[in-house]
C-alpha cells in the first residue's frame, strides 16, 4: 500500500490515539461491560490498520518490525497459559481461578443482583484479558502488516 | 502428595498444555540457535510423550478418567470443560506421539538449512496438540476448536514449500473443503445445543432421542468428520495434500486425519451409542442402517484408492491414494462391527479396524518416509524419472520392501494380522464384502510392485549416478517405523492385549462412558 | 411468519456462502462464500440463545426490575460465537495469503484454472 | 501368546516364519545341485539380446508410465469416469461433500 | 457444465430443506426450551467467578479452556501467514 494524501494522514493522526484508548478500555473493563481481551485488542488493530492505510505499509514496516511483534504475541500466549498453570499451582486444578474471592489483587466478590462497576473484580480474568489483548493486538497487526506489505512488494522469494 | 502422584492427577492438562506452551516458547527458543531449536522439539515431544504413558498405564489398570478444567469437583448441569480419557483415546494418543517424534527425528536432516524452520516446528506442535485434544477431550465444541486448529495449522505446514505454486494449491483445497466441513461440525453443535442446553458429550449421550434433528445432526457429523479423515468420495483433498506437502509433515497431518477418524467412532458408537438399536421405519434397527452406509464409503474408498493408485507416477501421491485405500479398509471394518453390533463377530471386526488404525500409520508413514528419501536424494518426484535406486540406496530398498508388504497385508507383517481379523469378520457380514477387500489388498501389492520395479530396479540411470543414501536420522526414523512393523506381524498378541482389546471395549462399553460423567444416571 | 424470519436468514446466508463456493469462478468470491456460511451460522448460534425482551447477561448497571435468570439471554451461545468469529478471521487470513500467493504462481485467479494437481 | 483367533479363524505368524524357513533351504539346497562350471566375470554373464546390441540404460528400463498397460487399456471406461471425477477443482471437491450430505439426509430422513 | 449446475443446485436445494426443517424444529425463535446450563452459568456467575459480565465468565472461566484453543488458532494463523510470506523482506 503506498502512502495517502495529507488530509488522510492528518484525520488518522487525530482518530488514532482515541481508537487506542477506546480499545485499551475495552481490554481493561472486560470483566465488567461488554467487551474483552478480544474484542479490544480488534479495535486496537483497527486503529493501527488506519495508520497503515495512512502511512503506507513500507513506512510502518520500517518503524515496526514484525520479529518484535511475533515476540510480543508470544509473550501473551505465554502469560495466558502461564495463569493457567499457576491455576495448577495455586488452586490445585488447570485453569483455577485462584485469585477469584481471595481477598487480593481483583479479588473481591461483587454482591449479588445489579452492581455498580468494582474494577477490583474478577479474579484472573481481568489478568486473562490483558494477555489475550496483548496477543491479539501483536497479532492480528502482524497478519495485516505483512499482508499489506507483501502486497505491495515487487519481489517475492 | 508425592510429585508423581502430583502428575498423574494432572497428566490429562498437561499432555495437551506441554506441547501448547512448548509451541509458544518455540519462537523465543529458536532464536538462541538452530540446534536448540531441534532438540527443544524433541524433548517437549518427550515429556508429553511420558505423561501420555503414565496417563496409559493409570487409565488402562483403573478405567476412565475425568478431569473438568477450572473447578476440582463436577456438577450436573456440567457446565465446564472435562476431558474423559478412556482407552480408546489413550490409543489413539499414543498413536499420535509416535508419529509426532518419528516425523521430528525425521526432519532434522530432511529440511536441514531450510528457512522458516521455526514456524515449521511451531506448527507442528500445534497439530500434535490439536490431535492430543480431539482425543481426550470430553466436549463437543472444545473438539470443534481442536478440529478447526488441526485445520490451521496443517494447511500451515502444507505449503511450507512455497515456491512451488502446487504446494499452494493443495494447501488452499485443504483449508476450503475442511472448513467448511467444520463450519458444518459447528452447526450440528449447535443443533445439539440448542435441543438440550449441553455441549458435553457424555450429557449429551445420554439426552438423545434419535429423533429428526438427531438424524441431521448425525448425518452432518459423519460427512464433515468422513471428509476429514479422507473417506470417498470426497477424499480428493488427501492425494492432493498428502502428495505436495513435505513427506515429514504427511506424518503430521496425519495424526490430524487420523484424529477425525476417531472423531467418527467417538460419534457413532458413544454420542450416539444409546440410541443406535432404535428401530426406524421397517422395522430396522438404526445401527444395521448406519453400518451399512460406513460399509459402502468404505468399499468406495477402497476401490478408488486402489484403482487411482495404479496409474500415478508421482510417487507420493500414489502413496496418498493408498492412504485412501487403507481408511476404506479401517472404516470396512468398524461399518461392519457397527452393522453387525451385539454379534460376536462384531468385536473381532472392531478390533481389527483399531488394529489397522496402528498398522496404517506405520505403513504409510514409512512408505511416505521413503518417497521423502528419495526426493531428498534424487530431488525427483515422478516415478519415470528414477530407477536402479537399489544399487545406491540399499537401507532404503529394503525398508522400502517391508513397507510395500506391510501395506499390502502380506504375512508376516503387521498389515496381514489386522487385514485378517477384517477379512475373517467381514465375511460372516457378507462374503461379498471380504472379497472385494482382498482384491484391494491384491490391486494394493501391485501398485508397490510397480513401485519397487520403476523406481528400485532396472539398469543405474545415468542420470541418477551421484545418488546417495538418505542421511542418518532419516535412516533410523524409517528403520525404527520397519521394525515395529515386523515386531507387530510377528507378536500381534503383544499389541492387541494390552492396548487394541481395551480400546475395543472401551468404545462398545458406552454405558460407562456417560456414568462417568453423569453418576449413573 | 415473522418469527421464523431468524431462521430464514440463517439458511439463506449458508446457501448464498455454498452458492458462491460451487459455482463461482473466481477464488475470492470463493473465499468470501466461506465467509459468509461463517456468519450464517453465527447468526444461528446467537438466535438459539436468545430469550424475548432479555437483556445481556451483565449485571453491571443492571437495569432495575430486571429478573435472572429468565429475564437475561443465554450467554453460552455469545461466548462459543465470540469464538467462531476468531476461528473464522484466522482461516480468512490464512486462505487469502494463500490466494495472494496462488495469483503470483499462476497468474490467475480462476477455479478452473488452477488445478494443476488433477486424477 | 503367539497365535491369533479371530473367533472362525486361526493365524500364528511364527508358524508361518518356520514354514517360510524350511522352503527357503530347501531351495537353497535345490540351487546346490546347479551347475558347478559357472564363474562370475566371464562369456557366461554377459547380456544376450538375440544378438542385438546392449541399449542404453534410459531404454531398457520400462517406465512406471508403460507399467500395467494392459491393465489400463482393459479399465479404460473405469478410468474415464474416476479422472472425470477427480478433476482438480476445489468447488467439486465441495460438491461432492454436499451431495454426499444430501443423499445421507434423505436416506435418514425417510427412514 | 450444465449437468454440474443441475446436479449441484439439487444437492444444495435438499440441503437447504433440511437445514431449514432442523432449525425450525430446534425451538420457537425467543423461547429456548432447555436452559439449565445457562441458567446456572447466569445465578452463578457472580459468587463463583467474581465477576458480573455473564459472557466473560464462560470466554475465560466455564469455557476457558476453549478460549486457549481459540488463542491457539489466532498464533497458528499468525504463523501461518508468517511462514508464506518468510522470503518476503526489506
Amino acid at each position: 500500500m503506498s502512502e495517502m494524501t495529507k488530509i488522510v494522514k492528518t484525520t488518522a493522526n487525530i482518530l488514532f490515539p482515541f481508537t487506542m484508548i477506546f480499545g485499551l478500555y475495552v481490554i481493561a473493563h472486560g470483566h465488567l461491560t461488554p467487551g474483552g481481551g478480544f474484542q479490544g485488542g480488534a479495535i486496537v488493530v483497527s486503529g493501527c490498520a488506519l495508520l497503515l492505510v495512512a502511512y503506507g505499509s513500507s513506512w510502518v514496516f520500517d518503524r515496526i518490525k514484525d520479529k518484535r511483534l511475533v515476540t510480543f504475541e508470544s509473550m501473551g500466549a505465554i502469560g495466558f497459559i502461564m495463569l493457567a498453570f499457576l491455576g495448577l499451582v495455586f488452586s490445585a486444578v488447570f485453569f483455577g481461578n485462584f485469585l477469584a474471592g481471595s481477598g487480593t489483587l481483583f479479588g473481591t466478590t461483587p454482591a449479588t443482583g445489579s452492581t455498580l462497576a468494582d474494577f477490583n473484580t474478577g479474579g484472573i480474568l481481568p489478568l486473562m484479558n490483558f494477555a489475550v489483548g496483548l496477543k491479539v493486538i501483536a497479532g492480528l497487526f502482524v497478519i495485516v502488516l505483512v499482508m499489506a506489505y507483501a502486497s505491495s512488494a515487487k519481489e517475492w522469494g | 502428595m508425592t510429585i508423581l502422584e502430583f502428575l498423574l492427577l494432572h497428566s490429562p492438562a498437561l499432555i495437551v498444555a506441554t506441547p501448547l506452551l512448548s509451541a509458544f516458547l518455540l519462537p523465543l527458543v529458536s532464536r538462541i540457535h538452530p540446534k536448540v531449536r531441534d532438540i527443544f522439539a524433541l524433548v517437549m515431544l518427550g515429556v508429553t510423550s511420558c505423561f501420555v504413558g503414565l496417563l496409559a498405564s493409570d487409565v488402562l489398570s483403573n478405567g476412565p478418567r475425568i478431569y473438568v478444567f477450572g473447578a476440582q469437583d463436577l456438577n450436573v448441569p456440567v457446565v465446564r470443560i472435562l476431558f474423559e480419557i478412556d482407552a480408546m483415546g489413550i490409543f489413539m494418543a499414543i498413536i499420535t506421539m509416535m508419529l509426532a517424534g518419528i516425523a521430528v527425528i525425521y526432519s532434522w536432516s530432511f529440511l536441514h538449512q531450510q528457512d522458516g524452520l521455526d514456524k515449521y516446528y511451531t506448527l507442528l506442535l500445534l497439530v500434535v496438540t490439536s490431535a492430543l485434544g480431539m482425543e481426550l477431550t470430553g466436549d463437543l465444541f472444545n473438539f470443534f476448536v481442536f478440529l478447526e486448529i488441526s485445520c490451521i495449522a496443517s494447511c500451515a505446514l502444507i505449503a511450507f514449500w512455497v515456491t512451488e505454486g502446487e504446494s499452494l494449491e493443495a494447501a488452499l483445497k485443504y483449508i476450503v473443503v475442511s472448513s467448511i466441513a467444520a463450519l458444518f461440525v459447528l452447526f450440528a453443535i449447535g443443533v445439539f445445543y440448542g435441543q438440550y442446553d449441553a455441549l458435553n458429550i457424555a450429557s449429551l449421550a445420554s439426552l438423545l432421542q434419535f429423533t429428526f434433528l438427531d438424524k441431521i445432526a448425525f448425518v452432518i457429523l459423519l460427512v464433515s468428520l468422513g471428509l476429514k479423515a479422507g473417506l470417498a468420495p470426497m477424499h480428493m483433498w488427501l492425494p492432493d495434500s498428502y502428495g505436495r506437502a513435505p513427506p515429514s509433515v504427511v506424518l503430521i497431518i496425519m495424526t490430524a486425519t487420523l484424529a477425525s477418524f476417531y472423531g467418527i467412532l467417538r460419534v457413532v458408537f458413544t454420542l450416539y451409542g444409546n440410541v443406535l438399536t432404535t428401530s426406524l421405519r421397517f422395522s430396522l434397527p438404526a445401527h444395521v442402517i448406519v453400518g451399512w452406509v460406513l460399509v459402502l464409503l468404505a468399499i468406495v474408498s477402497i476401490l478408488i484408492g486402489v484403482i487411482m493408485a495404479l496409474v500415478q507416477t508421482d510417487l507420493l501421491r500414489l502413496i496418498g491414494y493408498a492412504a485412501v485405500a487403507e481408511i476404506g479398509y479401517m472404516m470396512l471394518a468398524v461399518g461392519t462391527s457397527i452393522a453387525a453390533l451385539g454379534a460376536p463377530y462384531a468385536t473381532v471386526a472392531l478390533q481389527g479396524g483399531l488394529l489397522h488404525i496402528f498398522n496404517d500409520a506405520l505403513d504409510i508413514g514409512l512408505l511416505f518416509l521413503i518417497a521423502g528419501a528419495i526426493y531428498y536424494a534424487t530431488k525427483k518426484r515422478s516415478l519415470d524419472e528414477i530407477g536402479g535406486l537399489a544399487r545406491s540406496m540399499k537401507f532404503t530398498t529394503i525398508f522400502f520392501i517391508v513397507g510395500m508388504l506391510a501395506v499390502s497385508g502380506m504375512p508376516p507383517l503387521n498389515g496381514f494380522v489386522s487385514k485378517f481379523l477384517i477379512y475373517e469378520s467381514v465375511f460372516q457380514l457378507n462374503p461379498l464384502l471380504s472379497i472385494i477387500a482382498l482384491l484391494g489388498s491384491i490391486l494394493l501389492l501391485a501398485v508397490f510392485v510397480k513401485v519397487l520395479y520403476a523406481a528400485f530396479f532396472g539398469p543405474e540411470l545415468p542420470s541418477l549416478t551421484g545418488v546417495k543414501e538418505a542421511p542418518r536420522s532419516m535412516v533410523l526414523a524409517m528403520g525404527f517405523l520397519a521394525a515395529c512393523a515386523i515386531v507387530i506381524g510377528l507378536f500381534p498378541n503383544l499389541l492387541i492385549d494390552t492396548l487394541v482389546q481395551p480400546a475395543a471395549g472401551a468404545l462398545l462399553d458406552h454405558a460407562r462412558y456417560i456414568s462417568m460423567v453423569m453418576g449413573g444416571l | 411468519m415473522i418469527e421464523y424470519l431468524p431462521f430464514l436468514v440463517v439458511v439463506a446466508m449458508i446457501l448464498i456462502g455454498l452458492y458462491a463456493v460451487l459455482f463461482r469462478r473466481n477464488l475470492i468470491k470463493l473465499v468470501f462464500g466461506i465467509s459468509i456460511i461463517e456468519s450464517g451460522i453465527n447468526l444461528f448460534l446467537i438466535i438459539l440463545g436468545y430469550r424475548d425482551e432479555g437483556v445481556a447477561p451483565i449485571f453491571t448497571s443492571l437495569p432495575s426490575g430486571t429478573m435472572y435468570p429468565e429475564g437475561m439471554v443465554l450467554p453460552v451461545p455469545q461466548a462459543l460465537t465470540l469464538t467462531s468469529i476468531v476461528i473464522g478471521v484466522a482461516v480468512l487470513a490464512l486462505m487469502l495469503s494463500l490466494v495472494m500467493h496462488i495469483y503470483r504462481k499462476y497468474g490467475t485467479l480462476d477455479v478452473q484454472k488452477i488445478r494443476r494437481l488433477k486424477e | 501368546m503367539f497365535g491369533l483367533e479371530s473367533g472362525s479363524g486361526v493365524w500364528n505368524p511364527l508358524l508361518w516364519v518356520l514354514v517360510l524357513g524350511v522352503i527357503f533351504l530347501l531351495f537353497y539346497g535345490l540351487r546346490g545341485l546347479g551347475k558347478s562350471t559357472f564363474k562370475r566375470g566371464t562369456e557366461q554373464t554377459k547380456v544376450f539380446l538375440s544378438g542385438n546390441q546392449e541399449t542404453t540404460p534410459e531404454e531398457m528400463h520400462v517406465k512406471a508410465t508403460n507399467l500395467y498397460w494392459g491393465f489400463t487399456t482393459s479399465m479404460k471406461s473405469v478410468y474415464a469416469v474416476l479422472r472425470k471425477m477427480h478433476s482438480g477443482n476445489m468447488s467439486d471437491y465441495v460438491l461432492w461433500f454436499i451431495l454426499v450430505l444430501a443423499a445421507l439426509f434423505l436416506l435418514f430422513g425417510v427412514m | 457444465m450444465e449437468k454440474r449446475m443441475i446436479v449441484g443446485a439439487l444437492g444444495l436445494a435438499v440441503v437447504a430443506v433440511f437445514l431449514l426443517f432442523s432449525i425450525v424444529l430446534i425451538h420457537p425463535f425467543g423461547e429456548p426450551g432447555e436452559v439449565q446450563m445457562d441458567d446456572y452459568i447466569i445465578t452463578h456467575t457472580q459468587n463463583e467467578t467474581g465477576t458480573n459480565n455473564g459472557v466473560t465468565s464462560v470466554v475465560f472461566d466455564f469455557r476457558g479452556f476453549d478460549t486457549l484453543g481459540e488463542a491457539t488458532i489466532l498464533f497458528s494463523a499468525v504463523a501461518g501467514v508468517l511462514l508464506f510470506f518468510r522470503r518476503i523482506r526489506p
